[in-house]
């Protein structure tokens, strides 16, 4: 946008917004009778879940009156409605604590966002023209029913593609049946991919889960590249534990990172440590070998955990701290010390996640770690890694990915048969996966797609019809936490709000549909709406004893869930971990990267954004102008280039880079950012969007697409594995909010 | 004796997440200004997460530090304005009256810690984003000062409530936006005339320090610095 | 060279009698560039303050700059002249008045600036003192209300200073005009008829206005000063400054004088009025001026440096090695290396090599108010608040302060237009001989006159 | 209005002047019936000091120190005229330095405007009346000697002495004006 028009737009709609805040704007709007009785000026906390990670955590919605203009059957007009004014952390809930992230303040942006799809859609122009015409739900429905019909009947396998972000609770349940029922399996798509640790788990504890760490008991924690207080796994929960790990009375935890760029979390360790992409495993291994060598824990501590690993019996001579600190460029004396403290300051947990998990032998690196927290003693006890009851219920499937497969799966399944039918919900695969993998043009030859999503994105532009789900503030909210907290939890949560456009929740669209198809399809989703789903799974736990919710009888459960927020149960001791029967050994393998070192000396690593986290954030105006933790930079994309690299390829602050791997180009200005290695680039992910809202399109580069295809043992994406090459090629722009990187600038005379 | 309202920010605790940024920005009406002005440097963010590198690769530490109005007893922008829109407050708060503010911007050159924010255009919210207006806070239009007011509306708040059930102001019972949303708990807010709380139990910490004190300003945000692992201090934090 | 009243008053109201060519079209180009510097104004009141460069933390820029600056400039004239007056010295006569000017307008155009800045101009009378309806006074702690103060009283002073010894020369060009000037001027004479009491009056007045009008003239600078100084910013908060100021305010107005002298002699033909003498006599003052300045910027730079306070520091380098560097050494060629040697030398202390040196004088001071507001702004205090982009004026602010030069030069074209820009009285009673000179050449025209009238009165019998 | 009777000579230089001032002397005519006019000051002639002097100096010290005291309270007050309880953050509700520069810049204004005051005041400026006793050819170096209303039989005799002084021309106003 033209700084003229952003002046001209200021003037008039600052003008406007300030009338509309006041909540008397002078309209010429048809007035609807208020659908709830709100008292002005009164607030009412609401509780909900928030659901833009896989966190679940519990929130409470500030609710206020106001007027809004709305849709209501077709008519444009003025309410005066229940209006969410904020988000916070639901102080009951054992994860959230009360607490949010940044990415949970801004959730609210996702309801009231200027280019959120107000109504069903049918694409007018050809399909990924973005042209689409406004129709009516029975109009929308009627089509949907018209595609998905005949398949319930054929029952033929793999006729409909269920894509969606992963999901818990009824949703999913409903996504599943609903699915099956027309043939197709559901697929849960993420970046992250997260199967790597689930299966870890599996192999080691019989749970394809993420563990919850227990930091607010612990010593002391080595985290290999786990970006715990940012990102990864349950974020808030984690950093209310670190809270209390650092200022515990007379016992102050120590914390001890492994990585190869000084991220938000690496930031904040006591000892951080330098260690080139691929070595976590084999340093993991390299501790054990000197807590098995000078005898600091009983040799058969980690059990079966310990004997899958070769060489383990025999103290992994292989990973002596020598030959290990040889290779990844750090002092054997520190891998030593670091062992015996750990063995010797227990309780002391072990994590590995993001890019240390996203390599070639990302697997084999997080079997070790839980190897290593076995050795330690610390799994499945107060003070380390754990499985929440959702977790251990679920056992092989807690998740659910194990089952459904993943993105892998749907390239191969498109590239078999293409499904008749391709349903999109919340995952964005086309701007999220490699362009290597061409799953752009996979995804094109599926003859009918259908988006529920919110926003016009690179995947569902590509959407011949699309059907908008309510806002998570909008619609029911369900579900249970799979990590951050050792109570068995379930989420409920009505609406907090009417819809301010014409969206329906996804679930009730299933149903519905179910429903008319009638069959096995009914049979398969029996609820009559996702509200009765909710209730049904929720009534097994008023029996339980010791719950957060007593109730006299079971609508009394109900509404007291309701007004909750949800049910969870009383403090637990972790449940003992079982370990899981692996009869393959496991054998740490050097990872493995695209590119030539000599004609790609950089390695690549591609960040999760702690604002846009996979980029599904990109297009809220709050994540966009909130600085950078690390680089303090706001609205774009960066390369993080180290000072001494900078200098030797002739490249100054905001210059414009190229990075080219061997599957692409992307171009981003510099960042020299002393936090990175000599021998790496990083850059965020998130921005690099094509089509995704006024916020967010054409801004930045996506690091995703110039990956290589490059899988882990468990075939996951390894999107720590590539090599890049980097240009100066003109001069870019940085928006930063932070001056000076360093304090000690001030002293020094400038250069 | 009247409130001194305070805060203390733990070093140790802070994690550097920004969800108190983006928590501010969410209660108070903030405007995004968009990424030509956020170039020019013209973002408004009333509460930051300073960011500090400290040696050379591989030997590389980062630290971070929250940095927000420091709500100074003897503050630098009070004398400066001439019209009063910058004031001190009988609870010991650096007030700002907007709408006497005739654009100076002498308090944010007087302000050691640079938070003065300013309005150099007409805020614009993309409707129906303006739908997320916290009623509670006036919206600011060209050429008003603004910054942080320790959340001053949910104060009076909690004051008229506590005044209405007729009862003394609880230590804790309420929180701006960003301690509230703190999960490390590195943020503690509350009542510095009040010895028996929280906060002045902490102020009293022997990691406490605050920041440029040799300005003179006098600031009421007190800031434990970061612990060492087995460090002495950690005994007295209970 | 004399000249008897006739003459002057026949050389001194020339400009007065008739427009040429050059003169309207130069006026028009000035006042166009006035027009355009009122629509940029426009522009930033219809946008917002943000049309302008300036953004945080360097929430000053060319702005208060000119603020400064122009300020500085209007210390030329009355300070000048008074003190001129004070010491009574002759060769004054003819340079006070084209002086006195130059600080009525040099300081209603700098007066202008603290308005042209601020976020709202609409609500700028909030800072005036009146009984508002909601008994709301302004803030008497703030340097602003002291710049208010002390403004007005320089700007009353100075006005009145010049409007005084006007009023003869009023009364002289009525006595010439005819018609509808002559009304004019007959009104803004105030019926002077030049009655000795009215000249004893007169000129005890002055003398009482010289003396009150110096020590103003030297707060008003040191106040403008404390608007900086009053800031804990680094190398802002110095005792220094007030001097510092004043001393370059009147090195600056020395440096303006020069050239508007010099521009009056070429083009109102006044060779025979403005002589080199004058020229001579004020590239003294401005030799020694310069030379006070290095004395201040040196003593302050040295204390800061040998303070080696961190933030201080900081901004010390900027200046000197940083990014600022460049104007710091710029500034410093303009208002010593180039005018030391010039006014030094008295076979270069011609008119030329004055007005040379003035110019960069001028340049030169301007660039010191920059370099004084903007460096330390960019750095204050935590390295994470400094400027992440650097301040860069935009064509608004350009055009503003384009504008002001504009409007200082069409006002003192339109003003040598209407009033003698040299004052004719003060000029005559400079240039008549002593008395004694005057009886004995009287004393022969006696006799004369009695030998005529004893042949008339021998006639009539 | 009619002008004032009166008889002037226009003497063509100061020294001309002081003869025609002693002439009229010689004949007896008053201090104060003796009108004088000149283009310039001319402080070292006689004439120049038919005006007598006021205490300009004094006057504008009083001036001066009414205002401050003006000044003064006008600084206290607006520091303390509050509606309600002022809290300036540990520095004084009345602070002595800006109090002392506003007393101190209302002063000297004061001290100025009064003298300005004075000026007009004892000058008895500004005086539009039309045809008071004056002389274009004062401006243009002529010095004016004259008689305030002199008795109509005494006239030719002064006409006589002014002209025997040296006067150029002799004119007069009112009874005593002469076509030319």
């Amino acid at each position: 946008m033209q700084r003229r028009d952003f002046l001209k737009i200021s003037a008039a709609s600052g003008a406007v917004a300030a009338l509309e805040g006041c909540g008397n704007p002078d309209h010429k709007l048809i007035q609807f009778i208020p659908e709830e009785d709100l008292i002005p000026g009164i607030a009412t906390w609401k509780p909900s879940v928030c659901t833009l990670c896989q966190s679940a955590c519990g929130t409470q919605v500030r609710v206020m009156q106001g007027d809004a203009e709305v849709v209501r059957n077709g008519q444009l007009g003025l309410i005066k409605m229940g209006l969410a004014k904020k988000i916070e952390g639901n102080p009951a809930h054992p994860v959230s604590h009360g607490k949010l992230c940044p990415r949970g303040h801004a959730a609210l942006q996702v309801t009231y966002h200027p280019d959120r799809i107000k109504g069903p859609m049918a694409v007018t122009g050809q399909r990924g023209s973005g042209e689409y015409q406004l129709i009516s739900w029975d109009e929308a429905l009627k089509r949907l029913q018209a595609q998905l019909g005949p398949l319930a009947t054929a029952k033929q396998k793999g006729a409909l593609l269920f894509l969606t972000a992963p999901l818990i609770g009824q949703r999913r349940t409903i996504v599943e049946g609903f699915a099956q029922a027309f043939g197709g399996s559901p697929v849960e798509f993420e970046l992250f991919d997260r199967s790597v640790l689930e299966e870890a788990n599996l192999q080691s504890f019989g749970i394809a889960a993420m563990p919850t760490i227990d930091l607010s008991h612990s010593n002391y924690v080595i985290s290999f590249g786990a970006d715990f207080l940012g990102t990864w796994n349950s974020p808030v929960a984690q950093s209310v534990g670190y809270g209390a790990m650092r200022e515990r009375p007379g016992q102050r935890g120590k914390f001890v990172q492994f990585e190869t760029r000084v991220s938000q979390t690496g930031a904040n360790a006591d000892e951080w440590i330098a260690c080139p992409p691929g070595m976590e495993g084999a340093i993991a291994l390299s501790l054990a070998h000197v807590i098995l060598g000078d005898k600091l824990r009983p040799a058969n501590a980690a059990g079966a955990l310990g004997t899958a690993i070769d060489g383990w019996s025999t103290g992994l001579t292989e990973y002596a701290p020598e030959k290990t600190a040889a290779q990844a460029g750090i002092s054997a004396a520190t891998i030593t010390r670091i062992a015996h403290e750990s063995a010797s300051n227990g309780p002391a947990v072990v994590l590995i996640g993001d890019l240390a998990t996203a390599q070639t032998n990302g697997l084999a690196s997080a079997l070790a770690v839980n190897a290593l927290n076995m050795l330690l003693g610390s799994a499945g006890k107060p003070g380390g890694i754990e499985f929440s009851p959702t977790a251990v219920a679920g056992g092989a499937t807690a998740s659910g990915r194990g089952a459904n497969g993943s993105i892998r799966d749907v390239v191969q399944l498109i590239n078999s048969s293409v499904p008749k039918a391709l349903l999109l919900y919340g995952a964005n695969p086309v701007f999220a996966t490699p362009e290597a993998w061409q799953v752009k043009a996979l995804l094109e030859k599926v003859p009918f797609i259908a988006s529920f999503g919110s926003f016009v994105d690179e995947t569902s532009i590509l959407a011949d019809l699309i059907l908008p789900d309510s806002s998570p503030l909008e619609s029911w909210m369900d579900g249970s936490p799979e990590a951050g907290t050792t109570r068995m939890i379930v989420n409920v949560a009505p609406p907090a709000m009417n819809p301010i456009h014409e969206t329906r929740s996804m679930p009730d669209v299933l149903l519905t549909i179910a429903q008319q198809t009638g069959g096995d399809a009914a049979k398969a989703l029996p609820w009559k709406s996702y509200e009765d789903a909710v209730k049904a799974s929720l009534a097994q736990y008023q029996s339980v004893k010791g719950g957060s919710v007593t109730a006299t009888s079971a609508d009394d459960f109900w509404s007291k869930v309701q007004a909750a927020g949800g049910w969870w149960s009383a403090e637990a001791e972790p449940a003992a971990i079982r370990l899981g029967e692996t009869g393959t050994t496991i054998r740490t393998t050097t990872a493995q990267f695209d590119g030539d070192p000599e004609q790609y000396p950089f390695y690549f690593l591609p960040f999760p954004s702690q604002m846009f986290y996979d980029g599904s954030l990109a297009n809220l105006p709050w994540m966009q102008e909130a600085p950078d933790p690390m680089s303090s930079a706001m609205w774009g994309s960066w390369v993080e280039v180290n000072p001494a690299t900078a200098q030797k390829l002739g490249i100054a602050q905001a210059d414009l880079i190229e990075v080219a791997s061997q599957h692409g180009t992307v171009r981003a200005p510099a960042m020299i950012s002393p936090g990175i290695a000599p021998n790496a680039v990083a850059m965020p992910i998130g921005q690099g969007h094509e089509h995704y809202t006024r916020y967010a399109s054409g801004r930045g580069a996506n690091p995703i697409a110039i990956l290589a295809p490059m899988s882990t043992e468990n075939g996951a994406l390894a999107w720590g594995a590539t090599r890049v090459k980097i240009s100066k090629v003109g001069v870019g722009r940085l928006a930063l909010f932070g001056g000076s990187f360093r304090e000690d600038e001030i002293d020094r005379e400038p250069r | 004796m009247a409130r001194q309202w305070g805060m203390v920010i733990d070093l140790d605790r802070c994690t550097g997440c920004e969800a108190c940024v983006v928590a501010c920005h969410a209660e108070n009406n903030i405007d995004t200004v968009g990424e030509d002005q956020a170039a020019r440097g013209r973002a408004k963010h009333w509460i930051r997460v300073e960011r500090y590198y400290e040696g050379e690769y591989p030997d590389i530490k980062a630290k971070f530090m929250p940095v927000l109005c420091q709500q100074c007893a003897a503050a630098p922008c009070e004398p400066v304005c001439p019209t009063f829109a910058s004031y001190h407050t009988a609870e010991g708060l650096n007030g700002q009256i907007y709408n006497r503010c005739i654009g100076t911007r002498y308090c944010a050159n007087a302000c050691p810690y640079t938070v003065r924010f300013f309005n150099w255009f007409n805020p614009v919210w993309d409707e129906p984003l303006n739908l997320q207006f916290n009623p509670d806070v006036s919206i600011r239009s060209v050429g008003m000062m603004e910054k942080c007011t320790f959340c001053v509306q949910r104060i009076k708040a909690a004051e008229i409530q506590a005044e209405a059930e007729k009862r003394p102001l609880k230590d804790g019972e309420f929180a701006p936006a960003c301690v509230q949303t703190c999960a490390p708990k590195a943020m503690v807010f509350g009542d510095l005339n009040d010895p028996t709380s929280e906060v002045a139990r902490l102020a009293r910490s022997n990691r406490a320090t605050k920041l440029l004190e040799e300005t003179g300003a006098r600031p009421q945000v007190t800031y434990l610095k970061r612990g060492s692992w087995n460090g002495a201090e950690n005994a007295e934090n209970a | 060279m004399q000249k008897t009243p006739e003459q002057i008053n026949e050389d001194l109201l020339r400009p007065l009698q008739g427009t040429g060519n050059v003169y309207r079209v130069v006026l028009a180009f000035f006042v166009c560039v006035v027009i355009v510097a009122g629509y940029a104004f426009g522009h930033q009141i219809d946008n917002g303050i943000g049309v302008a460069g300036i953004r945080r933390p360097v929430f000053w820029g060319f702005y208060i700059t000119n603020f400064v600056f122009w300020i500085g400039l209007s210390h030329a004239g009355t300070l000048i002249s008074a003190i001129l007056r004070l010491c009574n010295a002759t060769w004054r006569r003819p340079v006070t008045r084209c002086a006195e000017v130059i600080t009525v307008f040099a300081l209603s155009i700098g007066a202008a600036f603290p308005v042209i800045h601020l976020g709202r101009p609409w609500v700028a009378f909030w800072l005036f003192p009146y009984p508002s309806e909601r008994g709301i006074w302004p803030n008497i702690r703030s340097p602003l209300l002291w710049d208010f103060f002390a403004i007005n009283t320089y700007l009353m002073g100075s006005v009145t200073f010049l409007l005084l010894p006007m009023i003869p020369d009023f009364a002289l060009v009525r006595d010439r005009a005819v018609g509808f000037r002559k009304k004019i001027y007959s009104a803004l004479s105030l019926g002077w008829s030049g009655t000795p009491k009215q000249w004893h009056r007169l000129e005890t007045a002055m003398h009482i206005m010289a003396i009150a009008v110096i020590p103003v003239a030297v707060s008003v600078h040191s106040i403008v000063s404390w608007d900086f100084a009053m800031a804990p910013v680094p190398m802002w908060h110095s005792t220094i400054f007030a001097p510092y100021f004043v001393c370059g305010a009147i090195f600056s107005g020395i440096a303006a004088l020069i050239i508007a002298m010099a521009l009056l002699r070429k083009f109102l033909h006044l060779e025979e009025y403005l002589l080199p003498i004058h020229f001579e006599n004020l590239g003294k003052l401005l030799l020694v001026m310069s030379l006070l300045w290095v004395y201040f910027v040196a003593s302050e730079r040295l204390t800061a440096w040998y303070g080696n306070e961190p933030a201080e520091m900081t901004v010390f380098w900027l200046t000197q090695r940083g990014s600022f560097s460049p104007l710091f050494w710029t500034m410093v060629f303009c208002n010593f290396i180039l005018p030391f040697p010039i006014l030094a030398i008295k076979k270069l202390r011609t008119i030329t090599g004055c007005v040379i040196a003035s110019i960069g004088v001028v340049i030169g001071m301007w660039l010191e108010r920059f370099l004084i507001i903007v460096p330390s702004l960019s750095r204050k205090y935590l390295p994470y608040s400094w400027a992440t982009s650097a301040y860069r004026p935009t064509w608004v602010e350009i055009t503003i302060t384009a504008g002001t030069f504009a409007a200082m030069v069409m006002l003192y074209m339109l003003f040598s237009k209407f009033i003698p820009i040299i004052s004719v009285w003060e000029l005559k009673a400079g240039q008549h001989p002593v008395a004694a000179e005057e009886y004995a050449r009287f004393a022969d025209g006696q006799t004369r006159l009695a030998d005529e009238l004893e042949r008339s009165e021998a006639g009539a019998e | 209005m009619a002008a004032p009777d009166s008889i002037y000579g226009l003497f063509p230089g100061p020294a001309a002047a002081d003869l025609g001032l002693n002439a009229l002397r010689d004949a007896g005519v008053a201090r104060e019936k003796i009108v004088v006019m000149s283009a310039e000051p001319f402080e070292e002639y006689e004439f120049a000091h038919m005006g007598s002097s006021v205490a300009m100096y004094r006057i504008a010290a009083c001036g001066g120190i009414a205002g401050g005291a003006l000044g003064f309270l006008l600084a206290r007050f607006v520091q303390t005229a509050y509606p309600f309880p002022l809290i300036t953050g540990g520095m004084p509700l009345v602070a002595p330095w800006p109090t002392g520069i506003v007393t101190y810049e209302l002063t000297m204004l004061s001290a100025i405007v009064t003298t300005v005051i004075t000026l007009l005041i004892t000058t008895g400026l500004p005086n539009w009346r039309k045809g008071k006793i004056y002389d274009d050819e004062v401006s243009s170096g002529m010095v004016l000697i004259g008689i305030v209303d002199p008795s109509v039989g005494a006239r030719a005799d002064l006409e006589d002495r002014l002209r025997r002084a040296g006067a150029a021309k002799i004119k007069g106003t009112g009874r005593f004006a002469r076509g030319g």
